[in-house]
């Protein structure tokens, strides 16, 4: 089961602001809900894991990042990440290309485009949720992204930025209504989907 | 097909429950009818430590009228929805509904309040209730707080409770005047899930309709208001035009995933016939 | 409908009557034993660690905390099963399966590992503790994409190996190529014909889904030596024999019974790695060792049957006779050829694809290739191959009679076997033995007023209802089989049976066949109790216990009524030969002299001179003449000398909804004919039961997979099972043309309905979309799918 | 886990056992007290094969917990039959052979048997959904309907 998602999300920052967040891997993966670098296992190698937590669903994936080309002129990142969740039952991965471009203004849009395939059980029977959860995380993700890079600039912006940083949710169930309000504003504006 | 381990407890009162829920935090877990969770628990999606069975409560039971407000105890089951005589003259659109849940033994456990906290798009009551303009009582450690039907559900399994909430009763207004009421659901079989269904519940007055509320189930992340449908035929005489308005509206509204039911395409169609076959059906039951 | 013959009260409750049956007592007591009902004394139970991925190497596999988890005893790996030399076994197909991972996975739920432990609950811990590294390699999960050049090969232990089991491999993922019919005389006759039509119709991957899943118990003594294995098995004897070849334990210390089972439709006639497992691990244990599929092991991992990709064309003339016909099938066979068939036969009986009709040529091939799914293509409550052959017969004849304008059920007339070729030869070389089918259609046709439903589908169509008449028509060839066709494993595929006449004149028989619910235990005891007079009641059947019943291969392919019912018959007919001889020499007469009235041997010049069995029962284990030994019994092993060719018409009306694309079954109406009719309550039911599974087939089942192999219908929530709602009111029917060659004249009828009933279902969806020029739409036919016809042709607006 | 003690009565006797608290009451029904006539057919709800009748009510025992039968009244297939006589649902399965392999069979009566008291002179299509919880892979379902039929018609004639 596939599901590929492609992602816009302006920010407004500086292109090499995001680029700063998007090229550290250790900061990209506090933006993902529930994920964490486990340890660094080569110049591009790392460990890490996901926990994710969907209602009554609770799920820990384990496994490794790869971070596959880092392009510093075209401000371009791509990774491949492998992982299985503890009970061995479900293994997931996903190909992500992501690229900070100039936006309007003096802003960047950051740019993302991922494949995200699941193995087992949970495409089993937990198919019609995959969709909607996978789209829940990278909506969250690009969310957590932006307020880091807003963090990281000055004036009242990036104070709250920085505040929302610090009471940033460690997993994606408890920021529901943060979420239920991006999500659909998200999807309509800059989301579109494609699942198989 | 065995669930994990955990630990059980059986509150005799909310206050316990929220007590125990208070306690075991996150690695607790409400069980009420327990056909969601339990097949989640025996498939190993869901494994909680604690597990708080609020089928003891006495209190969360029953199905009362306070005034011009009928009140179902949120561990009510759904036979006893459809037996409720209460339920028959004031909310038909209910009982109805609850026909349409699963299958009898299914029914005899599972509640009211269990199929909306669970907040998977896919189970009927949560449209439902919005199409009943229904209000949800949740109680917490900080109290207690009301919730309208159409500000719960904020994504797939994820509503506006808090974890340390339980849902203890859904307050639907009875129905006044002249009102009809549809659950229309398209499913594969009897019991199954909906490929797509449509509650609607309107007043009519002086033949135009005065009032309407359509609810779309398992067509988006969320059980969904049609809004816009609502708007286009509040105060209006309801035409085949109007209707085809009010579908179109509903299809837009609709974001479904696809599945062996169904692609977006016909599931999103289904969307639109499913809400023209309930406001038909509503009409012809409020004799417009 | 009952003849008037039926309806007589018959009195020893023999064959013809639909007297109640005489295993309900314990069913409905909740007394029935099945397998998981067993608890043997230090009982365990084992569990699987399954394949998450459906195509990929195994890296490692990490055990250590599994076993140290309390109350786990034994994690078996294909490693641990090497020595043993059973970490693959043999399939009936001629090919190997791994019984657990050998350094790869091949599709989803495949068998990883095998955790034992002290109960089910211990058990299933455990399995999540232990931990397989996996790398992912392509899959394929499309038959079609099979034998694409760079495609993955999914068998390396096969690799470079151009020859299989039977025959020329041309492909890493090919099985086998299977041709039968003259294809140089079929090709001629599709160029030169009036008229040719062609179309591809695929029958969708399905499962024969009993209610209660597959499982054993297998129980090792130590100190005898001995291997008991209780289990789901349609066949135990054959079982017994496979695990004696695999363990090496001599067959005489090889114990396998089936008790009561829930259920087969094809399902539990294989070797599954689970049985394998629960043996070797109650032998390394030293206790009895219980497996018990789950439903979603079973729907992933169990025998699947269909999935044929299969073109159908036909030749000819304008009257719309048809000259010839030729076919070309891919079989998916899934990752391992496990395939429930006749050892000669790798696609069955599949030959039987010219149906009913006098089709003068035709040719066939058949190709079965691997893919990354389980492994399995057992007959599901059909004889081998035999639906997928029917239903594109059945298809193809509607196909060809839409593009003449004729009548589809005036189209199949034409084309009929006529009841005076019989016994008629096939191109294909099958003799059907009897048939008289266009009495059985004529009959069928003015049942249902079929001229009044295509007049009400005229008037339908004019208002733009969608109403469709499904006609079809189908001769199954069942009763394998002449042990000069059909072995298993190289053994012929005869049945038998003992009877044991008591004293006091009750009877014992025991056969080598085995009930799933199909009332062996009565309808065996009918058939006896007209051979010899004993009233049915005082007759018991045995089944199931290869320590007691003589050796027989099994119950499927509709086998039991034509091989078993005909070996009781013999039985029955070799004790009453003795019975003869001993009532001869207490009358002091000639046996030729006597004849047999119902229950008794009658002097023939001499009415009031007679002996009942019961009296003769007595006498044979009294003193006798000079001559003739005690006891009453006989033991018959029977070797068909055909096949039987059950047939039937069958009409279906649906309705559809245009706006939703829901398929309503207003009327099916069923006309079999399967002979002499043993039970004609049971034969009743039998029909009702396969038409519900056929409608399960043709509106709504499918093992559905992604393209990445993940299986999506794993558990009843997503795989259909109709309920007694969707379930329509079956009217049923029949005429008798016993089969010359049976002792009885009974053909079976088990599985009949199966095949005849989707054709009839299929053909009615699609005759309701034929005036809009639509030839085919494949299986299933559910709302979606059947919406999606409609919204193409734009009549929902 | 520490295992919890349960009190409850089955066909008229009374039990107590301990269990762990995710013992599923099938297995208790089943393994403990050797109540093997209710069966599991598919684990997630759907086949009723494991259907018993919990304190006046049908209810798929494969999910619900042992701990919550603690106190409860439990009838299962074995309890139908009383002195010895069949119970009208079980004598209309054999009289309609409303059973084939036999194993939906025991949910199928405890469902009937339930919905006869709910309503006891359903009509074909009450009788339908009423046992649209419980799936039979063998009869096609007219011949329950019969049985059903048939009991209904002798418990209003006694």
């Amino acid at each position: 089961m596939k599901v590929k998602l492609e992602k816009k999300h302006a920010i407004d920052a500086p292109p090499a602001a995001a680029w700063s967040v998007l090229r550290d891997l250790n900061v990209l993966a506090e933006c993902m809900p529930g994920a964490s670098i486990t340890g660094q296992t080569g110049d591009n190698e790392y460990t890490g894991k996901v926990s994710v937590k969907v209602g009554p669903v609770q799920s820990v994936f384990g496994g490794t990042i790869q971070v596959t080309g880092i392009d510093e002129s075209n401000y371009t990142m791509k990774l491949d990440a492998k992982g299985k969740d503890q009970s061995g039952t479900s293994n997931a991965s996903m190909q992500l290309t992501a690229s900070v471009q100039a936006g309007e203004g003096g802003g960047c849009e950051l740019v993302g485009n991922s494949e995200i395939k699941v193995m087992g059980k949970m495409a089993n029977f937990g198919g019609r949720m995959i969709d909607g959860v996978a789209d829940q995380l990278i909506s969250q993700f690009l969310a957590n992204f932006s307020d880091r890079v807003l963090a990281a600039g000055e004036g009242e912006a990036a104070a709250e930025a920085a505040q929302r940083v610090a009471e940033q949710p460690k997993e994606l169930n408890a920021l529901a209504l943060l979420w239920g309000m991006i999500i659909g504003f998200l999807r309509r504006l800059f989301g579109s989907k494609e699942s198989s | 097909m065995i669930p994990a381990n955990f630990d059980f407890h059986a509150p005799a009162s909310v206050a316990e429950a929220l007590s125990l829920l208070a306690e075991h935090g996150d690695g607790a877990k409400v069980l009420a009818g327990g056909h969601s969770l339990l097949p989640m628990m025996k498939m190993r999606f869901a494994a909680p430590q604690h597990l708080i069975d609020l089928n003891g409560i006495a209190d969360l039971r029953g199905i009362k009228r306070e005034g011009d407000t009928l009140v179902i105890g949120a561990m009510t089951t759904e036979n006893q929805i459809i037996a409720s005589d209460l339920l028959a003259a004031d909310c038909p659109l209910l009982p109805e509904a609850a026909r349409q849940i699963a299958d009898p033994q299914v029914r005899n456990r599972g509640t009211i309040g269990g199929d909306i906290c669970h907040g998977d798009p896919a189970n009927d009551l949560p449209a439902v209730t919005m199409a009943a303009d229904a209000t949800y009582v949740l109680q917490g450690s900080n109290g207690e707080r009301h919730v309208h039907s159409a500000d719960f559900f904020l994504g797939s399994f994820y509503t506006a409770m808090e974890p340390d909430e339980i849902l203890t009763s859904i307050r639907i207004p009875a129905a006044k005047g002249v009102t009809g009421s549809a659950y229309v659901k398209l499913k594969r079989k009897i019991g199954d899930w909906a490929t797509a269904a449509a509650a609607v519940q309107l007043t009519l007055n002086g033949g135009k309709c005065s009032e309407i509320r359509i609810a779309l189930t398992n067509l988006a992340p969320t059980a969904v208001r049609v809004a816009a449908a609502e708007e286009a035929l509040k105060g209006q005489p309801i035409d085949d035009a109007l209707i085809e308005v009010a579908a179109e509206h509903a299809m837009a509204a609709s974001d479904p995933t696809a599945d062996l039911r169904g692609d977006v395409e016909y599931k999103t169609q289904m969307a639109g016939e499913m809400t023209r076959r309930a406001i038909r059906q509503s009409l012809a039951r409020a004799g417009g | 409908m009952a003849t008037p013959a039926e309806q007589v009260q018959d009195p020893v409750g023999g064959v013809g009557c639909s007297r109640k049956r005489k295993e309900d007592a314990r069913f409905i007591q909740g007394k029935g034993n099945y397998t998981d009902d067993l608890k043997l004394p230090g009982q365990v139970f084992g569990a699987f660690v399954r394949s998450p991925i459906a195509h990929g190497r195994v890296v490692s596999i990490n055990k250590e905390p599994a076993l140290a988890h309390p109350g786990v005893f034994a994690v078996l790996t294909a490693e641990d099963l090497k020595p043993l030399n059973l970490h693959w076994m043999p399939t009936l197909a001629g090919d190997t399966q791994m019984v657990l991972a050998d350094g790869k996975v091949c599709f989803q739920q495949q068998e990883v590992a095998f955790v034992i432990a002290e109960d089910r609950y211990v058990a299933a811990d455990a399995v999540e503790l232990v931990e397989v590294e996996y790398e992912e390699l392509p899959v394929i999960t499309d038959a079609r994409q099979a034998m694409s050049a760079d495609a993955p090969v999914i068998r390396e232990d096969l690799e470079g190996k151009t020859e299989g089991a039977h025959g020329e491999r041309v492909h890493h993922n090919h099985i086998f190529r299977w041709d039968v019919g003259d294809a140089a005389a079929t090709d001629k006759v599709f160029a030169s014909a009036p008229l040719t039509v062609s179309e591809d119709i695929s029958y969708q991957r399905v499962h024969p889904c009993p209610l209660e899943t597959c499982g054993c118990v297998s129980d090792f003594d130590k100190i005898k030596g001995e291997l008991t294995v209780y289990l789901t098995s349609q066949a135990p004897h054959v079982v017994r024999t496979v695990v004696s070849m695999l363990s090496g334990i001599p067959e005489s210390k090889v114990h396998v019974i089936a008790p009561d089972i829930g259920g087969g439709f094809g399902n539990k006639v294989g070797v599954y790695p689970g049985y394998v497992c629960a043996i070797v691990g109650s032998i390394v244990l030293g206790r009895p060792v219980k497996w018990i599929e789950t439903r979603v092991e079973n729907l992933a991992a169990t025998a699947f049957a269909r999935d044929y990709h299969m073109r159908g064309e036909l030749a000819a003339d304008e009257e719309g006779r048809v000259q010839a016909l030729r076919v070309h099938v891919l079989a998916d066979h899934g990752a391992f050829d496990a395939c429930a068939d006749p050892s000669k036969f790798p696609a069955g009986l599949f030959s039987i694809v010219t149906g009913s009709y006098d089709i003068p040529t035709a040719f066939a091939r058949v190709d079965g290739v691997y893919s990354n799914k389980a492994p399995g293509g057992v007959a599901y409550r059909c004889s081998f191959r035999v639906t997928e052959a029917s239903y594109l017969i059945e298809r193809m004849m509607d196909v060809l009679a839409q593009k003449l304008g004729i009548d589809p059920a005036e189209i199949r007339s034409r084309n009929f076997i006529r009841a005076e070729q019989f016994p008629y030869t096939s191109c294909l070389g099958w003799e059907y033995d009897s048939g008289d089918y266009h009495t059985a259609m004529q009959q069928a046709l003015e049942a249902v007023d079929y001229e009044g439903l295509r007049k009400e589908q005229a008037e339908k169509r004019a208002k733009g209802d969608l109403m469709g008449i499904g006609v079809a028509f189908f001769t199954e060839i069942v009763g394998a089989g002449p042990t000069k066709n059909c072995d298993i494993l190289g053994i012929g595929m005869v049945d038998s049976c003992e009877i044991r006449v008591h004293p006091t004149g009750s009877a014992i028989a025991r056969l080598g066949t085995k009930s799933q619910g199909q009332g062996h235990e009565t309808t065996y005891a009918q058939i006896i109790a007209t051979e010899l007079g004993i009233p049915s009641d005082d007759i018991q059947i045995e089944e199931g216990d290869t320590a007691t019943a003589p050796y027989g291969l099994g119950t499927y392919g509709s086998r039991s009524t034509p091989v078993g019912g005909a070996a009781a018959a013999r039985a029955a007919r070799k004790v009453k030969d003795k019975a003869r001889k001993i009532a001869a020499a207490m009358m002091e007469v000639s046996p030729a002299d006597l004849e047999w009235d119902v229950d008794r041997f009658v002097v023939k010049s001499l009415p009031d001179q007679s002996r009942t069995i019961k009296e003769i029962a007595l006498a044979a284990y009294q003193h006798l003449p000079e001559g003739l030994e005690q006891g009453l019994e006989a033991v018959e092993y029977y070797d068909p000398p055909n096949f039987t060719y059950p047939f039937g018409a069958y009409i279906c009306v649906v309705d559809i909804d245009r706006f939703t694309g829901e398929v309503k079954i207003r009327r099916f109406y069923a006309l079999d004919d399967c002979g002499t009719r043993i039970n004609p309550m049971i034969i009743e039911g039998q029909v009702h039961g396969g038409l519900t599974e056929s409608l399960g087939i043709a509106l709504g089942q499918e093992l559905a997979f992604d393209e990445d192999g993940n299986i999506l219908s794993a558990s009843f929530m997503d795989y259909f099972m109709p309920t007694a709602v969707e379930t329509p009111h079956w009217e049923t029917d029949f005429t008798v043309t016993p089969s010359p060659h049976h002792p009885i004249g009974a053909k079976g009828v088990g599985e009949s309905p199966n095949v005849g009933g989707v054709s009839a279902i299929s053909n009615a969806v699609i005759d309701a979309f034929a005036h809009q020029g639509v030839t085919h739409m494949q299986m299933p036919h559910t709302a979606y799918a059947v919406w999606k016809q409609i919204n193409a042709l734009g009549l929902n607006k | 886990m520490a295992k919890k003690l349960i009190s409850m009565t089955v066909n008229g006797q009374a039990h107590d056992v301990a269990v762990e608290p995710r013992e599923l009451l099938i297995h208790t029904l089943r393994e403990r007290l050797s109540l093997t006539g209710s069966h599991i057919g598919c684990e997630t709800s759907h086949c009723g094969a494991c259907t018993v009748d919990f304190n006046g009510e049908s209810v798929k025992s494969c999910t619900m917990l042992a701990v919550q039968a603690d106190g409860a009244e439990i009838l299962t297939v074995e309890g139908l039959a009383s002195d010895g006589t069949l119970h009208p649902v079980q004598e209309g399965f054999v009289e309609k052979h409303g059973l084939q392999c036999g194993f939906c069979t025991p949910g199928m009566m405890v469902r009937a048997y339930r919905l006869l008291q709910e309503n006891p002179n359903p009509s074909e299509e009450e009788i339908r959904v009423g046992l649209s919880g419980n799936l039979c892979r063998c009869t096609g379902y007219q011949n329950i309907v019969r049985a059903v039929q048939y009991a209904a018609d002798k418990m209003s004639a006694e």
